[in-house]
């Protein structure tokens, strides 16, 4: 069917030590060539996947994942369900890792710059000598930048710069040192606390994007929906964000209060005020407290003051409550105030210990702010930097202009930069090696004092590369540098430090090699928790100003936030990632400022409108995305896009906001301040085809998403709260009567339709799904994961914007209730919208020849082979589910295709295509039931969404079963399904209403 | 009076429509037969002449010996070098022992032995073997008499839907598209 | 028998046509060598072709892709022209069959060119499914002929009703078509000189027609059974095209009246193409003898007739969603008017509403130049109706999120007006080497020659 | 009409062609030929002439029958391939059962419709006895253009008293056919 990557192209790889790797992609017309391994792994079966455990690399929380490979190749990641961290979800950055490893763009050999000023290929030894010599030339002004890294690869660095006592700059874009300097002085720690979402009943979030990228997304994702997802007993956590614009994670909240940029500190301290004068005892802060009273803050903040009283009663009357924030966008001048001021709420709430714990942390050495950099920077740019190495960091994007890093580098001896692509710091040293991808290569991760994880190779480095990993390259040059490590390899260096840790440890496990196996297996090591510490607050050892800070330049105040997507810009060059809808503004492929609808009007904009935007360090052209979700006073642009050198996929879509920002250092902490300056837009009179999924935001009063409030729930009378009633149709005799429908979705097929294969169909399993709509957070990893499971191709954003995006799941969100003019209730609905596998599906009986028809284990199942492209059933589909291949979107440049997954048919033009409930999960669950001689479990498959969606909030099963999950869950007074009183399709796919504290408007259909 | 030239339109349609139907009879060209019956390499297209009537006729090897994951993966497996030095490291081969020499070199150079593939259903098919196998089909149902036919150069069967059909459909197996293609 | 009584002239269709050979005469004249008008328009039609060929050879190799369908819009300009032409198609038959089982003497001088219209048109239209598809190359699946795969199409699929419908509506309206011509190719070879090509051509063709009694005894009632045949056909073909959107959910698709919305429209678009292409052929052959105002007062009342059906059925339309209180039904017809794609409403809602109003006038009937203005408009009205009924129902359906806009691409262009060339190559051809004008119905009407009244005493 | 009607008498035939200007002096000649036991009559015209076809007497035409079978053929046809294939690989599609007839109706009429064509196309060449090519039949080809004529033959000793009465009526013109065998 594929001309392109053909399934069995695997088989031909699997001797990949061998001659295999070069067929990869032959055509069919030539004889396919069958690879078998010289010696045989003995853990790698033909046909049958096999699992490695390692640890994520794409941010630093450091999730734990399992790899799924497939004849020595990784197809797909996954959380590891042992792993407290990611506990078995993962999010998008994560599943697309597999496109950093197979990304077309990854140098196939160490570079270096020749007299020409070109680069050119050299030997690695060379190179490595190369390295070496200028090192110990450059002594102790030897510089060695990185990224926040494992604690045995940071060790390493450090021994080998310490071999010639140079120095160390770990250096991340998105830092959370003003909340661990604040952390420190509130309570003595040199640490990042802990935020239990889980246990907490109320969370007031001062910016935190803690569902997208701040700190550990997955993990906060899960707990968060956990806590506010509602249970059995009706209870449900209440979730306040107070920021001037709602983040993803805002969308999630329950009230928002759009306070100025900046003023999250001044709002934090007097909501603790009012705690105080309700009898709250202010600690060592009580005189600083006094200062801030409700009437002043709320001025700053631009906030009724009575707003901040009724927080404050709110936060005294929960029993768990949470504070959390402010996230990187809301790190100006004042970061650590502000961070201090949230601490302190806590507090003051006495949270710190329940919900909020600091522990003594066994961190490698915190990522060192910016301004180190900065000073290393201006050595550089006097020439006193003889020779440095930039491993895996990108100081000339992530950096503002004015920071002066590119100049500076050019001033810098011998510069080396150790990753797998070229990337624009890259591109301006004199030496570049091809890092190996995380997933190639070892290391550890402690992301918290009780964890300890190994990461391990899931696969031979991909032959196209002649990359070597980081640590190997620094384990020979410590050798070259008179250093002995008592080790060959990085792997080795690794083990004898685990040997160590091991022994530390007590060894638990028995032998070494035991616990090194048992580590590689299970993925994590837990270790006796460290008790929690330092509870009690300190005063603090210098006077902070907790004032909103000044902006620089006139107009409107300038967000700056991390990409949900992209974190600091490292995703850009995966087209999953570019190719999947932003979760909040659901635009793809390129950047947008985000300004208030009210704003746009006075400028004279609409959406899609190019702007010029221009602060006091530059400007910038940008298309217009009109957000209710903001202040009017705000405007907001993502970081991550607006690469130049970075790949195919990233180079030239969109814009760095960081031109616009000036090189502020924050004190005391040090970091960047994103913060700091206010934009002027002027309208371009042009216009810009926005590349979105987004057709209407409002839902029209039509049984999509409907929501129920909390109350009426506990009442049970869920009709009138936003329910629907029942449909009535007007009859010849007896007036009006309901129109029967069977209410069940195990009811499948009619009775009618009961022959032959359907003949027992009643008891043969029927594949449903239930999705709890209280607990989805929008955050879209379901969307890729799918699209890494099921080899959904991806297709531009030229394609895009027609409206011929392929993914199998949309996002939708629909705003209900949006005012950024005052605090007030905020009402937006995600809904995850694939195929609902219609017990009635209109889709079906519209096909000619029968590509579309329902299995006798109820999936609506598409036959891509016998599919010819009417495109019938797509226009009968009242869901919109279904996706069509225009055109041979599935050839993709090598290595991209080595991800396709074996088990799934690459998919080829002119055919259509839509979620199949991970049919080939199915089946293999089937077969291996068969091969064991019982039936398929009712809970036993589980399908790439549900997999990896951290909220938990997508259950999957047999529905016949009244033990499965599935049934259970869908057995509950929330559940509804999408427009099925309109239409009586019966979806296999159950909803469950969101639920609210605010009254909900009824919708009648 | 004139009677043959409706005789002759009464044939001639007859005729098309038997046409169409043989037509049906033969494998349409969407069936991607390029992998599968239409395979057929030259007398020298292996790289090792492997006899299999030698293997699993005369010796009686089982064809689960190399074909080693044949029942538990719907792949059945091409052996590893390492499965043949097994036995050729001591056998050095009764007649053809260059072949067996061909095999030592690769062994020697730690090299993949790059084999044809013969038997190979269209993509857009999955074909569980060890389904097949647990149900008791021989290996011989759809390879043909492996033991008896010597370097395999072409495949024995069709290898086309309508022919899977008629085994599933005698075997009651199921009838769902979905059991193969998705 | 009865003596045959002479009619005064005013009670005759054609009362400037004085004899049988006559007729022939003039109509033969038609089948001389063409002019240079006819070259150019055929060299015309034969650039269409080829931006027809350029256009699908393009999409057929770089994917459907190239049309500016997406996900919503999963239809777009192919099937808007597939219904246009299907839709053309229908007044043949109409004016053939019905009207001849009706015994409407003004048929007579019309039908044979509105027949050959049809023929081609289906030939136009039948192009499209194929055209539409993802993958034009496994069109055949959607026949039902035994394979090897064991596989049969879906016959509760619409699309399967139209391969049905349409291939039987082609073949049958040839037969009825190429049936009706053989007497006057007869004629042809009669009047043709010996030995040329045409001669041989033409007495092939005319599989040795001589208009004995006997033949003119069985060819009568076969005629009448083939119309009797063709009637409810032509009412069930482009019913069926309209089930492939009535049998949908897509609000504004989902309706019953829309059969015979659809062949009222069908009648309405097919009568205006046939006098769009009458009154030029009328011009250049010189046959106001035979194409008289009544013959194009009779088509406009036909046009006048059926578009009163048809703008009620938008009326009604427009009431059915207000009234049925759904939102989705409600919102798409809103869009209609007043959404993205207002102007398309509009041109239809004028084209098709209001200036055939202008036909209550007899003075209109009666001017040709006005009748063929009209007759284009009109044209444009049907072809911007089935663009408004397929996209402005499907960018707006069930689900907002998933709303979306459709802009036909220049391939989607040049295909379609590609197809005019293929029908007019067709027609152009048509008029040149067969009869366009029926010479023996068109007898039929003429009052025979009869005796002069002193020699009429031989009967008793 | 045709010769294998009415009493054919035994001996040589031979044919008289008369060509007339106008229809009623065609159709009297016709009837008073019949009047006078002439049963081997042709009579060619350029178009349908309803009064000929009185004055010759013609009943209704078989052509009906094939329409009819043809039709029904198609019905049976149609409904027994769609109810065949849908047993054969039974598959349920949008929750319908196997057997969705009211679906079927159309291919069962679409087809009705195409096999009665076929059938009345068929039936009227068969009637007709077309195509043929046959040159030797007795015809003018200006009766495709305008006049009509009468052809008749019989026994040699009869044929002068046919003529007489064609002659009667005024013929155009009049040619005698020594064959006698040329109807159409």
């Amino acid at each position: 069917m594929s001309e392109g990557i053909k399934r069995r192209d695997f088989l031909k790889v699997l001797g990949v030590s061998g001659a295999g790797a070069g067929l990869v992609g032959c055509s069919t017309d030539q004889v396919e060539k069958l690879i078998p391994y010289v010696t045989p792994p003995e853990e790698i079966t033909p046909g049958v996947a096999t699992w490695y455990s390692t640890v994520c690399g794409e941010c630093p929380a450091a999730c734990g994942v399992w790899v799924r490979t497939r004849e020595g190749r990784a197809v797909k990641v996954e959380g590891n369900p042992h792993h407290p961290v990611s506990g078995g979800a993962l999010c998008a950055r994560g599943h697309a890792s597999l496109q950093g490893l197979y990304n077309p763009d990854r140098l196939e050999g160490p570079v270096r710059r020749g007299e020409d000023g070109e680069f050119q290929p050299i030997a690695w030894d060379e190179a490595e000598a190369l390295l070496s010599q200028h090192v110990q030339d450059a002594g102790s002004d030897f510089v060695f930048v990185t990224r926040k890294e494992g604690p045995a690869l940071a060790g390493l660095i450090e021994s080998v710069v310490e071999s010639v006592g140079g120095s160390r700059v770990e250096y991340e874009a998105l830092s959370e040192a003003p909340l661990r300097e604040a952390t420190r002085m509130a309570f003595g720690q040199d640490a990042v606390p802990t935020f239990r979402f889980e246990e907490a009943d109320l969370i007031f979030s001062f910016g935190a994007d803690f569902l997208e990228t701040w700190l550990s997304p997955v993990e906060h994702a899960r707990g968060f929906a956990r806590s506010t997802g509602i249970d059995e007993a009706h209870e449900k956590a209440r979730f306040v964000f107070l920021s001037p614009r709602l983040s993803l994670t805002g969308q999630n909240a329950d009230e928002w209060v759009p306070l100025t940029a900046g003023s999250e500190g001044v709002v934090a301290l007097a909501i603790a005020h009012a705690l105080v004068q309700r009898g709250a005892d202010g600690g060592p802060y009580s005189d600083l407290i006094e200062a801030y009273d409700a009437q002043a803050a709320a001025n700053e903040a631009g906030i009724p003051a009575e707003t901040i009283e009724e927080l404050a009663d709110a936060f005294q009357a929960a029993s768990a409550p949470l504070a959390v924030g402010p996230g990187v966008a809301g790190q100006g001048a004042n970061a650590t105030a502000t961070n201090l001021a949230v601490l302190i709420l806590n507090a003051v709430a006495g949270s710190v210990g329940s919900t909020l714990h600091v522990t003594r942390s066994d961190l490698a050495a915190p990522a060192t702010p910016y301004r180190e950099l900065a000073d290393v920077i201006s050595r550089m740019a006097e020439g006193q930097v003889p020779a440095m190495v930039l491993h895996n960091v990108n100081p000339a994007y992530s950096l503002p202009p004015e920071s002066g890093f590119r100049q500076a580098l050019g001033q810098v001896g011998f510069s080396v930069a150790i990753t797998p692509h070229l990337d624009e710091t890259a591109a301006l040293c004199d030496l570049v090696l091809p890092d190996a991808h995380t997933l190639e290569s070892w290391g550890d991760s402690n992301p918290r004092p009780e964890l300890w994880a190994l990461r391990q190779p899931v696969m031979q480095p991909v032959p196209h590369f002649d990359s070597r990993s980081a640590g190997d390259v620094l384990v020979r040059l410590a050798g070259r540098l008179g250093e002995d490590l008592g080790a060959e390899t990085f792997h080795d260096y690794l083990r004898n430090r685990w040997s160590d840790l091991h022994a530390e440890l007590g060894s638990p496990g028995g032998s070494f090699d035991a616990f090194w196996r048992e580590a590689l297996r299970v993925g994590v090591v837990e270790v006796d928790a460290a008790p929690a510490q330092a509870t009690a607050m300190q005063t603090p050892d210098r006077a902070l100003t907790f004032d909103a800070p000044e902006l620089e330049g006139d107009g409107m105040a300038l967000v700056v936030y991390p990409s949900s997507r992209f974190g600091d810009g490292r995703g850009a060059n995966k087209p999953w990632l570019q190719e999947l809808p932003d979760p909040v503004t659901k635009l793809a492929w390129h950047s947008w400022v985000e300004i208030h609808p009210e704003t746009a009007e006075e400028l004279g904009v609409r959406r899609g409108d190019m702007v010029r935007v221009a602060s006091p360090h530059g400007e910038l052209e940008v298309p217009v995305y009109t957000y209710p979700g903001i202040r009017a006073d705000t405007v907001a642009i993502a970081m991550g896009e607006g690469h130049e050198n970075y790949g195919r996929y990233a180079n030239g879509n969109g814009v760095n906001p960081m031109v616009l920002l000036p090189a502020t250092v924050e004190e005391p902490s040090g970091t960047l301040a994103h913060l700091s300056v206010r934009v002027n837009l002027e309208p371009t009179g042009r216009r810009y085809s926005m590349a979105s999924i987004e057709g209407s935001d409002q839902q029209y009063d039509r049984p999509i998403a409907p929501a129920v409030q909390l109350e009426e729930l506990r009442e049970g009378n869920i009709e009138e709260a936003g329910g629907y009633p029942t449909r009535q149709e007007l009859q010849a005799i007896g007036g009006f009567v309901p129109i029967t429908t069977e209410a069940e979705p195990q009811d499948f097929p009619l009775e009618g339709a009961r022959y032959g294969d359907y003949e027992d169909s009643g008891s043969t399993p029927r594949w449903a799904m239930a999705i709890d709509l209280d607990k989805c957070t929008g955050c879209s990893a379901c969307v890729t994961a799918c699209q890494s499971e099921n080899n959904v191709a991806f297709v531009g954003k030229d394609q895009l914007a027609m409206g011929r995006a392929l993914q199998w799941i949309r996002l939708e969100r629909y705003y209900e209730q949006i005012d950024s003019s005052q605090p007030g209730p905020v009402d937006i609905r995600f809904l995850p919208m694939l195929c609902q596998h219609c017990g009635n599906a209109p889709c079906e009986p519209v096909c000619p020849v029968y590509a579309a028809y329902h299995t006798p284990d109820g999936l609506n199942a598409q036959v891509y082979n016998r599919c010819v492209g009417t495109r019938y059933c797509a226009n009968n589909c009242p869901y919109k589910v279904r996706v069509f291949n225009w055109y041979r979107f599935s050839e993709v440049p090598e290595p991209l295709n080595w991800q396709y997954n074996p088990d799934v048919t690459v998919r080829t033009e002119g055919i259509m295509e839509k979620c199949s409930f991970c049919v080939q999960r199915i089946r293999k669950s089937e077969n291996q039931a068969t091969l064991e001689g019982r039936t398929i479990g009712s809970n036993e498959v589980v399908p790439a969404c549900q997999q990896s969606c951290p909220a938990e909030a997508i259950v999957f099963g047999n529905i016949r079963d009244p033990e499965s999950r599935v049934y259970q869950v869908s057995n509950n007074d929330r559940t509804y399904r999408v427009l099925d009183v309109l239409i009586n399709t019966q979806p296999a796919i159950n909803y469950l209403r969101k639920v609210t504290f605010h009254p909900v408007e009824s919708i009648h259909v | 009076m004139k009677k043959p030239w409706y005789i002759a339109m009464v044939a001639a349609l007859a005729a098309l429509g038997s046409l169409a139907f043989l037509q049906g009879q033969t494998v349409d060209e969407d069936v991607d037969t390029s992998d599968a019956a239409q395979v057929n390499i030259g007398p020298e297209g292996q790289p090792i002449a492997f006899p299999h009537n030698r293997h699993a006729g005369d010796l009686q090897l089982d064809c689960q010996f190399c074909h080693f994951s044949a029942e538990r993966s719907s792949s059945a497996g091409i052996p590893p070098v390492a499965t043949c030095m097994g036995c050729h490291t001591f056998v050095a081969g009764t007649e053809r022992q260059e072949e067996v020499a061909k095999l030592r070199g690769f062994w020697e150079r730690g090299e993949a032995i790059p084999w044809n593939r013969i038997y190979k259903v269209s993509d857009h098919v999955s074909f569980p073997h060890m389904r097949h196998v647990s149900a008791g089909l021989e290996c011989q149902e759809c390879h043909g008499p492996v033991e008896e036919i010597g370097v395999i150069q072409e495949v024995q069967q069709p290898l086309t839907m309508g022919w899977c059909l008629n085994c599933h459909i005698e075997q009651g197996a199921t009838r769902d598209c979905t059991a193969c293609h998705y | 028998m009865a003596t045959v009584t002479e009619k005064t002239r005013a009670e005759q269709t054609h009362p400037d046509v004085r004899s049988h050979g006559e007729v022939n005469a003039d109509i033969m004249r038609m089948l001389s060598p063409p002019g240079t008008w006819w070259w150019v328009l055929f060299g015309l039609s034969i650039a269409g072709i080829g931006l027809l060929a350029f256009s699908w050879g393009n999409q057929l190799v770089r994917g459907i892709g190239l049309s500016g369908l997406n996900t919503p819009v999963g239809w777009g300009a192919y099937i808007t022209t597939f219904v246009f032409w299907v839709g053309i198609a229908h007044s043949g038959t109409l004016i053939s069959a019905i009207l001849f089982l009706f015994r409407a003497r003004w048929r007579q001088s019309i039908y044979r060119a509105a027949e050959a219209m049809t023929v081609f048109a289906v030939m136009t239209a039948g192009l499209f499914p194929l055209i539409h598809l993802g993958r034009a190359w496994h069109a055949y699946w959607l026949f039902p002929y035994p394979n090897e795969r064991m596989l049969w199409p879906n016959f509760r699929s619409p699309l399967v009703w139209d391969v049905f419908a349409v291939t039987t509506y082609f073949t049958v309206s040839s037969l009825f078509f190429l049936m009706g011509l053989i007497p006057d190719i007869a004629a042809a070879r009669d009047s043709a000189e010996k030995g040329t090509l045409r001669q041989k051509f033409y007495s092939l063709a005319s599989v040795g027609w001589r208009g004995t009694d006997r033949q003119w005894h069985h060819f009568g009632k076969a005629y009448l059974y083939m119309a009797a045949l063709a009637t409810p056909l032509v009412l069930s073909v482009h019913s069926v095209v309209s089930w492939d959107f009535a049998m949908g959910i897509v609000p504004g698709w989902h309706a019953t009246i829309f059969a015979p919305y659809f062949v009222a429209g069908a009648i309405f678009s097919g009568v205006a193409m046939v006098i769009t292409i009458l009154v030029p052929i009328r011009k250049v052959f010189g046959l106001q003898k035979y194409l008289t105002t009544r013959h194009f007062d009779a088509m406009a009342k036909l046009c006048l007739v059926t578009g009163i059906i048809v703008f009620y059925a938008y009326l009604n339309e427009f009431f059915m969603a207000w009234y049925s209180g759904e939102d989705p039904e409600r919102r798409v017809f809103w869009n209609r008017l007043w959404g993205h794609y207002w102007w398309a409403t509009w041109i239809m809602l004028i084209c098709n509403g209001l200036i055939p109003v202008l036909l209550w006038f007899k003075r209109v009937r009666h001017s040709i130049a006005a009748l063929f203005t009209i007759s284009i408009f009109i044209n444009i009205g049907m072809w911007f109706e089935r663009f408004v009924i397929i996209v402005t129902s499907l960018s707006h359906e069930f689900m907002p999120f998933a709303w979306g806009v459709y802009r036909p691409t220049i391939t989607e262009m040049g295909i379609v007006i590609g197809t005019f060339g293929w029908f007019f190559f067709w027609l152009l051809l048509f008029i040149r080497l067969l009869p366009p004008v029926a010479i023996s119905e068109l007898k039929e009407v003429l009052p025979p020659p009869m005796r002069p009244k002193q020699k009429t005493e031989a009967s008793r | 009409m045709s010769a294998d009607r009415g009493v054919s008498a035994s001996g040589a035939r031979e044919g008289v062609l008369a060509s007339f200007e106008y229809l009623d002096a065609a159709v009297d000649a016709i009837k008073r030929l019949r009047g006078e036991g002439f049963e081997e009559i042709t009579a060619f015209s350029g178009y349908p002439e309803h009064h000929i076809e009185e004055a010759l007497g013609y009943r209704a035409s078989p052509v009906r029958l094939f329409t009819l079978i043809g039709g029904l053929t198609g019905a049976a046809t149609g409904l027994a391939f769609t109810v065949f294939t849908s047993m054969d690989w039974p598959l349920v599609t949008g929750g319908k059962p196997i057997l969705s007839i009211p679906a079927y109706v159309i291919p069962m009429f679409e087809l009705t419709i195409l096999f009665g064509a076929f059938a009345t196309v068929f039936g009227v060449f068969y009637n007709i006895r077309l195509p043929s090519l046959k040159g030797d039949v007795v015809y003018d080809p200006k009766y495709s253009s305008e006049g009509y004529g009468v052809y008749v033959t019989a026994p040699a000793n009869r044929i002068t008293s046919a003529r007489s009465i064609l002659e009667e009526h005024g013929p155009a013109s009049l040619q005698d056919d020594p064959q006698g065998d040329s109807h159409g």
